[in-house]
């Protein structure tokens, strides 16, 4: 299977599983792009002709517009400032990365590299955190957050609360990647002098470059895709964020999926490309158990 | 590792040798050894630490001790004043009633009332119909204020307050219980307090009666004398011991002993101060009750009230939805065998009280008598720098996550719930009852009158079992089919691989909320994709959300659609990482493909996906949104899994202690899974 | 410039005790190398000269000053790593001038003692590439490049040759000797090879459990190994060891298959120990065919040749004497036969006797 | 160090959002705060009316500022912030989770007091009703929506005025082979199903919200369904909204039993019209009586502003803002008098929401709904697809609901 070419097996075979399974997967992708282009609102139903013929069935499950308009995009861009809530996402996911991973990177290395009591349960204690449903979570996080801390719309707070929540994910990541860094690197750099916070600054972190972007893609994800928190502790419009003002055309009465979708595809766009930008790292990143320094 | 270090143990702590090493023989890493950690720092002399730790213990102990006597002591204080204003209130309130609740006559019930009243106390009547203020003793009600007239508009609060208690007798009645006050009691600001009672006349509420009380004397304060004598006592006589003594484990008898004393001596002087508060309020209480059933009957003469039915003295000293307390006789008398009941209710709760701070003031004790303190000071400053690293996400942590989730287990042994969320949770406690409904329902099926078995979709265990499914599937899926791509993959020399890969994690970057709603779509009976290919083969289409099966397929094809790229990441990076020379050494022996594949693959994976599967099967355990959204529960509750369920407990029957429990029920069983995970992968790493 | 010593020192684990008692002194411009099998200490004393581990007792010195509780940096010691513990992501310019940065040395003084060093192991055209792109030889150069390049006072070697193939190792064994003279400066060698240990070091110090066993110049621990262990562990082709017992003149000894007179200069601490059970140990330098010619006092006993390894310059022969076996070698035109029976001449001097029960050298 | 300049940029670049966060306006003045879910047209009309409320006030010092919270997030916004005294000064919800939120306490104001009879009696008095909650009123109803019988008049050119009637014109004009339908509604949907349950007499609570979903009216109802789809087969099977749509704009149904949220939907070539739902031959005569869901507008408990809170108030729900909310933003005013306008009623939609919420029952705000929707759709459900007897179904949801609500006051 891995060495096929050599074997003399031929590759069209796996070319037809991966095209299927491909199309598998853009399939409602490609619905949700046919919603945003379509000019119309509606979630893509189709309705067939009486005695649909084969053609006519084959119509109704291609995912193309009849007609092709930017209306939606338009809508969705002007109705609203959703450009400004663009910025406050972009400010909320970048700032939750840097603090998230700094948080991350800082716990990790000391769960992988130092011995000290309490480093078992804390270890547990962060993974275990994320087996709580956070379902109920919403008016505890508003209390300590608007109440106590007086962070109530100000993306600082959304910045804190997303950070924190996606450490345990992240320190899990990281301190797995960190133990396969072979110690010898840091007692060299001891040896030469480096104080410890020289050595993670300038050995650990570059050398965790996978891990760390792929927890930085993690966190970023988990504040930009956010809703609930963010409506809630948002008081002013021009704070919202992306994914709360996508939320203003489904819910209620009337749902317009057209606007939804494209507001939908705005959003992925910057995600879509920071994956495929990480890409080579996701892949070593991801595996650190594996993956010998 | 240091911790047994001679230089440290150097002063001499002989107990310190055989506690366990905190790295069992494991080779210390390089951070441990902070070179310059001396270790010179001694400890406190070990009688001074028993001391000290006495001097914490019993001195926190008592001092929380005396706190809550004086709050206990306050508050039998104005619980009694309460009972002697209702006492006055319901007696009035008895006449109001008589007097139709409005008119002169009700006025002329209040002008002769106020008469009896201490200075400073005044009344007021309010009727709904019109919302007029019909009598009042208020000072400040005189002049063009005089009642009878409209409240203004900053009396609204008294308006509400009367609508209120108007809406919690309508409630009690309509349910036949007792949810809802059917009185209010509030401290006004003058120091004075203010009870509000309805006016029933012919069985609808129709006004309001109250009454301002004359600030009162404070409550008698619990004096320090007895608290200092109860702490400097025993502290003397422990430090006399602990000179005297010359073996560290007796000066620690000695200080428990002491300790024991001091609280004891301190508890024995609460029982008593609180038995003579409760006695006296039923004196009070009681000539009240008497003083007030002669008034009344003197204003119903002059006033010439109906006088049928008789007054009822014994239901002025009512509880808070007007039930008679039972604590004094219509008469005026004390019943002394309710009192003696109420006395040691009182006894009781102090004696709990005073048990838990005697565990709470030992284990401080002996955390600083035995050294504990000593030591973990020293631990801290010894590995400062790791806690220097962890703290800021710790604390974080702590905040964030870890006080709600504190916050989350406490609710659930609450009966908290829509009705009662704003009362203190201690009044709501019940216990494990949550966990018991939960966990002790058994009915997971039926047999239905046609003999077919007849699943119930709330309990749950079926939920349960419907859940392991639901993640095992997923997992299952998950895993094998992302292998499979990534096997594929990383197939070398196959052309367009990147392009592939990038189009496979798409589902992973888009956001799950509106994928999911499509993938709901796409199996619609009728007009659904799914069905519309099914239909192009000649096949029926489904009702996917009609059984249980189906419908859970819908889910399962949406979840798996979404995850399987998180695997095959894992799996690709795992693979790239397996040295060529693997493969060929197998070839080599002689290994078929599929042996190669077992042989070195499969175990190479491992490391990398364990984790990534106990992650995904913590994920999908709690996948919130793919069942609420593509399902919904569908057909009947079916497909629920339970953090859906745990949702509706809160947010559609809005019971939040169950909904907390059933969480929490969830958590218990995600940390044993990733327990039993735990031990299972070490025993076959150590294999 | 700076002596390094060890007193007293102790190493534990908790219970377990890894280095007892170690007295070591290294002087100054001394290249010292440790050696011994793995598992012995050797590592973890040179890891407490270098700061990585905690000393548990007694008190390590370098130069005057007592190190104990000196972080690394403090010490001035420089280590070059088993696995060269390069740093991946820095070029190697970078991975040089790593400790002269932290020093906050100039950029032009920095500058300097980078291409000196790199001059000095001739890696100055590999400046600007990745450790990865770098073969063995060379990343092991670089290692020693980021040790020099400070100017430390004491170099320490951790195995820096193990993972090097063989022919590379005889190469880079001898550059780093050269450097050492060159530079003068005290170096502490940490090897499992004896070979290493035998061709390097001014002085070797050979451990094992956690004990100092023999210190001395190579040849010192060649001719007069302190006890069994250290007979056994110094020397190439191992020495063959002989149970024997003390006759109760003192003055001869036999065991299975043989009888060989005590050599006269042992004869003083023999007499008077009859039926002492003894190990003896004969180099195979000193066991000759007849025809060579021999020194001092000599023996003739027969063995049974059982294999014979021809080197070019001359044969490696194992044969057997009784139960025991011998090992020694002969120039190439004495080649027996395997199978064939051979007398061999002992030359007595060379006799290296051993108490059996204590396993200490029997010495005059 | 490509990264490092990265990590400069994305710090520098939060720094800048985070240093830009506008300072929070002073208490100065009189400042109200209101919140709302709308969008569109409705947020725009709404805007409108408050502009003009804050022109005319300028002087007393009192400003209202909107804010418009998704629907999604709205209810636990409230419960999250309001009752901790942070939220909004007035809010615009629906009725249903009225009774939730004062139960919870300190969110919603009485406003009884306020109240005189003349603003009491300028709105339609079933939209009042749903603003009271125990005998007490907590809002003015703004708007109300109402499901009526929407139909294609090119298909039906009068409008049937009883279901003998419906029957017999839905019948003519199905053709289930070619997926053309009579009539179509999402009869499964227990909201939908209303109407039928209310106009045979049936209903969800009776007096102290004791459950009586198995009531003979509720059964009575669902037979009346099931007829329909059987016996007549006038429905479509699986009737979701976005078949429903589908079918009515492509001319394959005829008649839609919906609420204003359909007419949005309908293609700009369907020629529709509006009716009042038809009369009930096998219920006596008696009318459909669809439930209505009626936006109130609230003064939230903790607000330091209440007089003027409510002053708010009653200028959104007067008829001078009623009439804009109507014709801009397409609502249907709960103020009466609106309807009175020649503009308004010349409306024809507008008219027709009028007419039919005369006999609408509003939908019960006590909390205890939301524990009825789940059960009654599943006995929907159960009924519909033949798993169950009509009466053992309901028999089903009446014992869910009633341990619901018991579970609810256990004490």
């Amino acid at each position: 299977m891995l060495r096929s070419r050599r074997e003399g097996m031929p590759h069209w075979p796996l070319h037809v599983v991966l095209v299927g399974f491909t199309l598998f997967t853009i399939y409602p992708i490609l619905w949700v792009l046919t919603i945003a282009f379509s000019g119309n609102q509606s979630l893509a139903i189709a309705t067939l002709p009486e005695a649909p013929t084969v053609m006519d069935r084959l119509r109704a499950i291609t995912p193309w517009p009849e007609t092709w308009s930017f209306s939606n995009f338009v809508s969705v861009m002007t109705d609203q400032p959703f450009a400004k809530w663009m910025f406050n996402s972009v400010v909320v996911a970048l700032g939750t990365t840097v603090l998230g991973v700094f948080l991350a990177c800082t716990a990790a290395y000391a769960f992988s590299r130092f011995k000290f009591p309490g480093q078992r349960t804390g270890l547990m204690a962060f993974l275990v955190s994320q087996m709580f449903p956070g379902t109920l979570m919403l008016i505890p996080l508003y209390i300590i957050l608007v109440q106590w801390l007086g962070l109530g719309s100000s993306r600082l707070g959304l910045i804190i609360v997303y950070a924190t929540t996606s450490i345990p994910f992240s320190v899990w990541m990281l301190k797995g990647y960190f133990d396969t860094i072979p110690k010898d690197l840091e007692e060299a750099a001891l040896m030469e002098g480096a104080s410890v916070g020289r050595i993670f600054w300038t050995i650990i972190l570059p050398l965790a470059k996978p891990a760390v972007a792929v927890t930085a893609l993690f966190s970023f994800m988990t504040a930009w895709n956010e809703f609930i928190l963010a409506a809630t502790f948002m008081d002013q419009e021009e704070m919202y964020t992306a994914p709360v003002g996508l939320r203003f055309f489904v819910g209620g009465f009337s749902q317009q999926w057209g606007y939804f979708a494209a507001g939908s595809i705005i959003v992925s766009v910057p995600v879509v490309f920071l994956f495929l930008y990480l890409q080579k790292y996701l892949v070593s990143g991801l595996t650190a158990g594996s993956v010998k320094g | 590792m240091s911790a047994s270090d001679p230089q440290q143990t150097g002063d001499g702590r002989e107990g310190v040798a055989d506690r366990p090493l905190p790295e069992s023989e494991a080779p210390p890493s390089l951070h441990s050894a902070d070179p310059r950690k001396g270790g010179q720092a001694p400890g406190a002399p070990r009688h001074m630490r028993v001391l000290a730790g006495l001097v914490l213990a019993l001195g926190l102990v008592l001092a929380l001790a005396h706190g809550l006597l004086s709050r206990t002591v306050e508050d039998l204080t104005v619980q009694r004043e309460d009972r002697r204003a209702l006492v006055s209130l319901h007696a009035l309130t008895d006449l109001v009633e008589r007097a139709e609740g409005s008119g002169d006559a009700a006025r002329a019930v209040v002008s002769a009332w106020q008469d009896q009243m201490r200075a400073g106390s005044a009344v007021r009547v309010i009727a709904f119909s019109g919302i007029k203020l019909e009598a009042s003793t208020f000072p400040e009600d005189v002049g063009d204020k005089a009642a009878p007239r409209r409240l203004a508009r900053e009396e609204k609060p008294i308006y509400d307050r009367g609508q209120r208690l108007r809406t919690a007798v309508e409630t009690n009645q309509e349910e036949g219980g007792a949810r809802k006050a059917e009185l209010e009691t509030e401290l006004l600001s003058n120091g004075g307090r203010q009870v509000s009672a309805p006016v029933e006349v012919d069985g609808s509420v129709v006004g309001m009666v109250e009454m301002a009380t004359a600030p009162q004397a404070p409550a008698p304060k619990p004096g320090l004398g007895p608290l200092l004598l109860w702490w400097l006592v025993p502290l003397a006589a422990c430090a006399g011991a602990s000179f005297v003594v010359r073996k560290q484990g007796l000066r620690v008898v000695a200080s428990v002993v002491a300790f024991a004393v001091g609280l004891g001596g301190y508890a024995a002087y609460s029982l008593r101060t609180l038995e003579h508060e409760v006695r006296e309020s039923q004196e009070v209480v009681a000539a009240q009750l008497r003083t007030m059933a002669e008034r009344a009957a003197t204003v119903l003469a002059e006033q010439q009230l109906p006088a049928e039915p008789a007054l009822r003295p014994g239901h002025w000293d009512a509880d808070e939805f007007r039930r008679p307390l039972g604590l004094v006789s219509p008469a005026g008398e004390v019943d002394a065998a309710v009192l003696a009941e109420r006395v040691e209710e009182v006894a009781s709760g102090v004696r709990r009280t005073f048990g838990g701070l005697a565990v709470l003031g030992l284990a401080v004790l002996l955390f600083i008598g035995m050294g504990g303190l000593a030591r973990t000071v020293e631990t801290v400053v010894e590995h400062r720098q790791a806690y220097l690293y962890i703290a800021p996400a710790m604390v974080g942590m702590l905040v964030l996550v870890f006080f709600p989730f504190f916050y989350g287990i406490t609710l659930s042994f609450t009966d908290s719930n829509l009705y009662n969320s704003s009362q203190p949770l201690s009044d709501t406690w019940v216990g494990l009852r949550n966990y018991v409904e939960i966990l002790g329902d058994f009915t997971i099926a039926k047999r239905g009158s046609d003999g077919a078995l007849v699943f119930n979709y709330l309990n749950f265990y079926y939920t349960l079992f419907f859940t392991v499914v639901w993640t095992v599937t997923n997992v299952a899926i998950g895993v094998s089919v992302g292998l499979g791509l990534a096997l594929i993959l990383n197939v070398q020399g196959l052309a367009m691989r990147p392009v592939y890969r990038v189009l496979l994690i798409l589902p992973w970057a888009m956001p799950n909320y509106i994928t999911a709603l499509i993938w709901k779509g796409m199996f619609h009976q009728q007009f659904g994709v799914v069905n519309h290919v099914i239909r192009m083969f000649g096949g029926q289409g489904l009702a996917w959300f009609d059984s249980p099966a189906t419908s859970f397929l819908t889910a399962l094809t949406t979840n798996g659609w979404l995850s399987f790229p998180f695997m095959m990441v894992v799996s690709l990076g795992a693979l790239q990482s397996i040295p060529a020379e693997l493969y060929e050494a197998a070839r080599v022996d002689g290994a078929s493909r599929w042996q190669q594949f077992t042989a070195i693959t499969l175990p190479a994976l491992k490391p990398a996906l364990v984790p990534a599967v106990i992650l995904s099967v913590v994920w999908t355990f709690n996948m919130f949104n793919i069942i609420f959204l593509v399902t919904d529960g569908e057909p009947g509750g079916s497909t629920e899994i339970l953090v859906t369920q745990a949702y509706k407990y809160a947010f559609q029957r809005y019971r939040y202690g169950y909904a907390a429990a059933y969480s929490t029920v969830i958590f218990g069983i995600l940390l044993l899974y990733s327990m039993v995970q735990n031990r299972l992968s070490r025993a076959t790493e150590a294999a | 410039m700076a002596g390094v010593s060890f007193k007293d020192v102790a190493k534990r684990y908790g219970e377990v005790s890894v280095i007892e008692g170690l007295n070591l002194e290294i002087r100054d411009h001394e290249f010292m190398v440790l050696v011994g099998p793995s598992g012995c200490g050797k590592s973890t004393a040179l890891r407490m000269i270098a700061g990585l581990e905690e000393i548990s007792g007694g008190a390590v010195s370098i130069g005057e000053r007592v190190v104990n509780d000196l972080p690394p940096k403090e010490r001035d010691v420089a280590m070059v790593f088993q696995n060269y513990a390069l740093y991946p992501h820095m070029s190697i310019r970078e991975n040089l001038e790593f400790g002269l940065k932290i020093r906050k040395t100039p950029k032009p003084e920095m500058n300097r003692l980078v291409n000196d060093a790199a001059e000095i192991l001739g890696i100055s055209h590999l400046l600007e590439r990745k450790p990865k792109q770098l073969s063995g030889g060379q990343r092991q150069r670089v290692a020693l490049g980021r040790a020099i390049v400070r100017k430390p006072a004491v170099f320490l070697f951790d195995e820096p040759l193990s993972n090097l193939d063989a022919k590379l190792r005889v190469q880079m064994r001898s550059e780093i000797k050269k450097l050492q003279q060159r530079l003068g400066v005290t170096s502490v060698y940490v090897t499992h090879d004896q070979i290493e240990a035998m061709t390097m070091g001014h002085r070797i110090a050979v451990m094992k459990d956690g004990k100092l066993q023999q210190l001395g110049t190579p040849l010192e621990v060649y001719d007069r190994p302190a006890n069994l262990f250290v007979a056994q562990f110094i020397g190439s082709p191992p020495m063959s060891f002989l149970t024997a017992t003390l006759e109760a003149d003192g003055e001869s000894l036999s065991g299975d298959g043989f009888k060989l007179p005590v050599p006269r200069s042992l004869r003083p601490v023999t007499a008077g120990k009859g039926g002492l059970q003894l190990q003896v140990g004969l180099r195979p330098d000193h066991v000759l065919s007849p025809e060579s010619p021999s020194r001092g006092e000599t023996a003739r006993i027969e063995v049974k040749v059982e294999l014979v390894e021809p080197l070019g310059n001359e044969v490696i022969v194992h044969s057997r004497l009784g139960e025991h076996s011998l090992v020694y070698r002969l120039p190439p035109q004495h080649t027996p036969e395997s199978g064939a029976l051979m007398p061999v001449v002992v030359e007595l001097d060379s006799l290296h006797l051993f108490d059996a029960r204590t396993e200490q050298r029997l010495s005059a | 160090m490509k990264n490092l300049r990265l990590m400069i940029a994305a710090v520098c670049l939060c720094a800048l959002g985070l240093v830009s966060t506008p300072a929070r306006a002073a208490d100065s003045g009189k400042e109200l705060v209101l919140w709302h879910a709308y969008r569109a047209e409705e947020k725009a009309s709404l805007e409108k009316v408050v502009a003009r409320f804050n022109a005319a006030n300028a002087s007393k010092g009192i400003k209202v500022k909107t804010l418009a919270v998704p629907y999604d997030a709205y209810a636990d916004k409230i419960s999250a912030t309001v009752p901790r005294g942070k939220g909004p000064d007035i809010f615009i919800f629906a009725q249903d989770r009225l009774g939730g939120w004062i139960e919870a306490g300190n969110t919603v104001e009485p406003i009884d007091f306020y109240l005189e009879d003349e603003v009491r009696k300028r709105f339609i008095p079933s939209t009042m009703e749903a603003m009271t909650y125990r005998g007490t009123t907590y809002g003015l109803p703004l708007n109300y929506k109402v499901v009526t019988l929407i139909y294609n008049k090119k298909l039906v050119p009068t409008p049937p005025k009883s279901s003998g009637e419906l029957v017999k014109v839905a019948k003519k004009l199905t053709d289930k082979k070619a997926g053309r339908f009579g009539l179509a509604y999402s009869y499964g949907d227990f909201y939908y199903h209303a109407s039928l349950m209310n106009g045979f007499g049936g209903g969800v609570f009776g007096p102290g919200t004791t459950p009586t979903l198995n009531s003979a009216e509720n059964v009575k109802s669902v037979e009346q369904v099931l007829k329909w789809v059987e016996k007549d087969g006038i429905l479509p099977a699986e009737p979701s909204s976005a078949l429903i749509t589908s079918l009515f704009n492509e001319g394959k149904a005829a008649m839609v039993f919906s609420g204003p949220w359909f007419l949005g939907e309908i293609a700009k070539s369907v020629d529709y019209g509006l009716a009042p739902l038809p009369t009930l031959d096998e219920a006596g005569g008696k009318p459909m009586r669809p439930w209505m869901t009626v936006e109130g507008v609230y003064v939230s408990a903790p607000s330091k502003n209440k007089d003027a809170a409510f002053e708010v108030v009653k200028y959104l729900t007067s008829e001078e803002a009623a009439k804009m909310l109507a014709l801009e933003g397409r609502q249907s005013p709960a103020n009466q008098a609106v309807y009175k306008d020649a503009q308004v009623a010349g409306d024809k939609v507008l008219k027709a929401f009028r007419d039919q919420v005369e006999v609408a029952v509003p939908m019960p705000n006590v909390p205890e709904m939301s524990m009825v929707w789940s059960p009654a759709t599943s006995a929907m459900n159960a009924i519909l697809k033949k798993a169950s007897t009509p009466k053992a179904a309901f028999d089903d949801a009446q014992k869910a609901v009633a341990k619901d609500v018991a579970g609810l006051r256990k004490k």
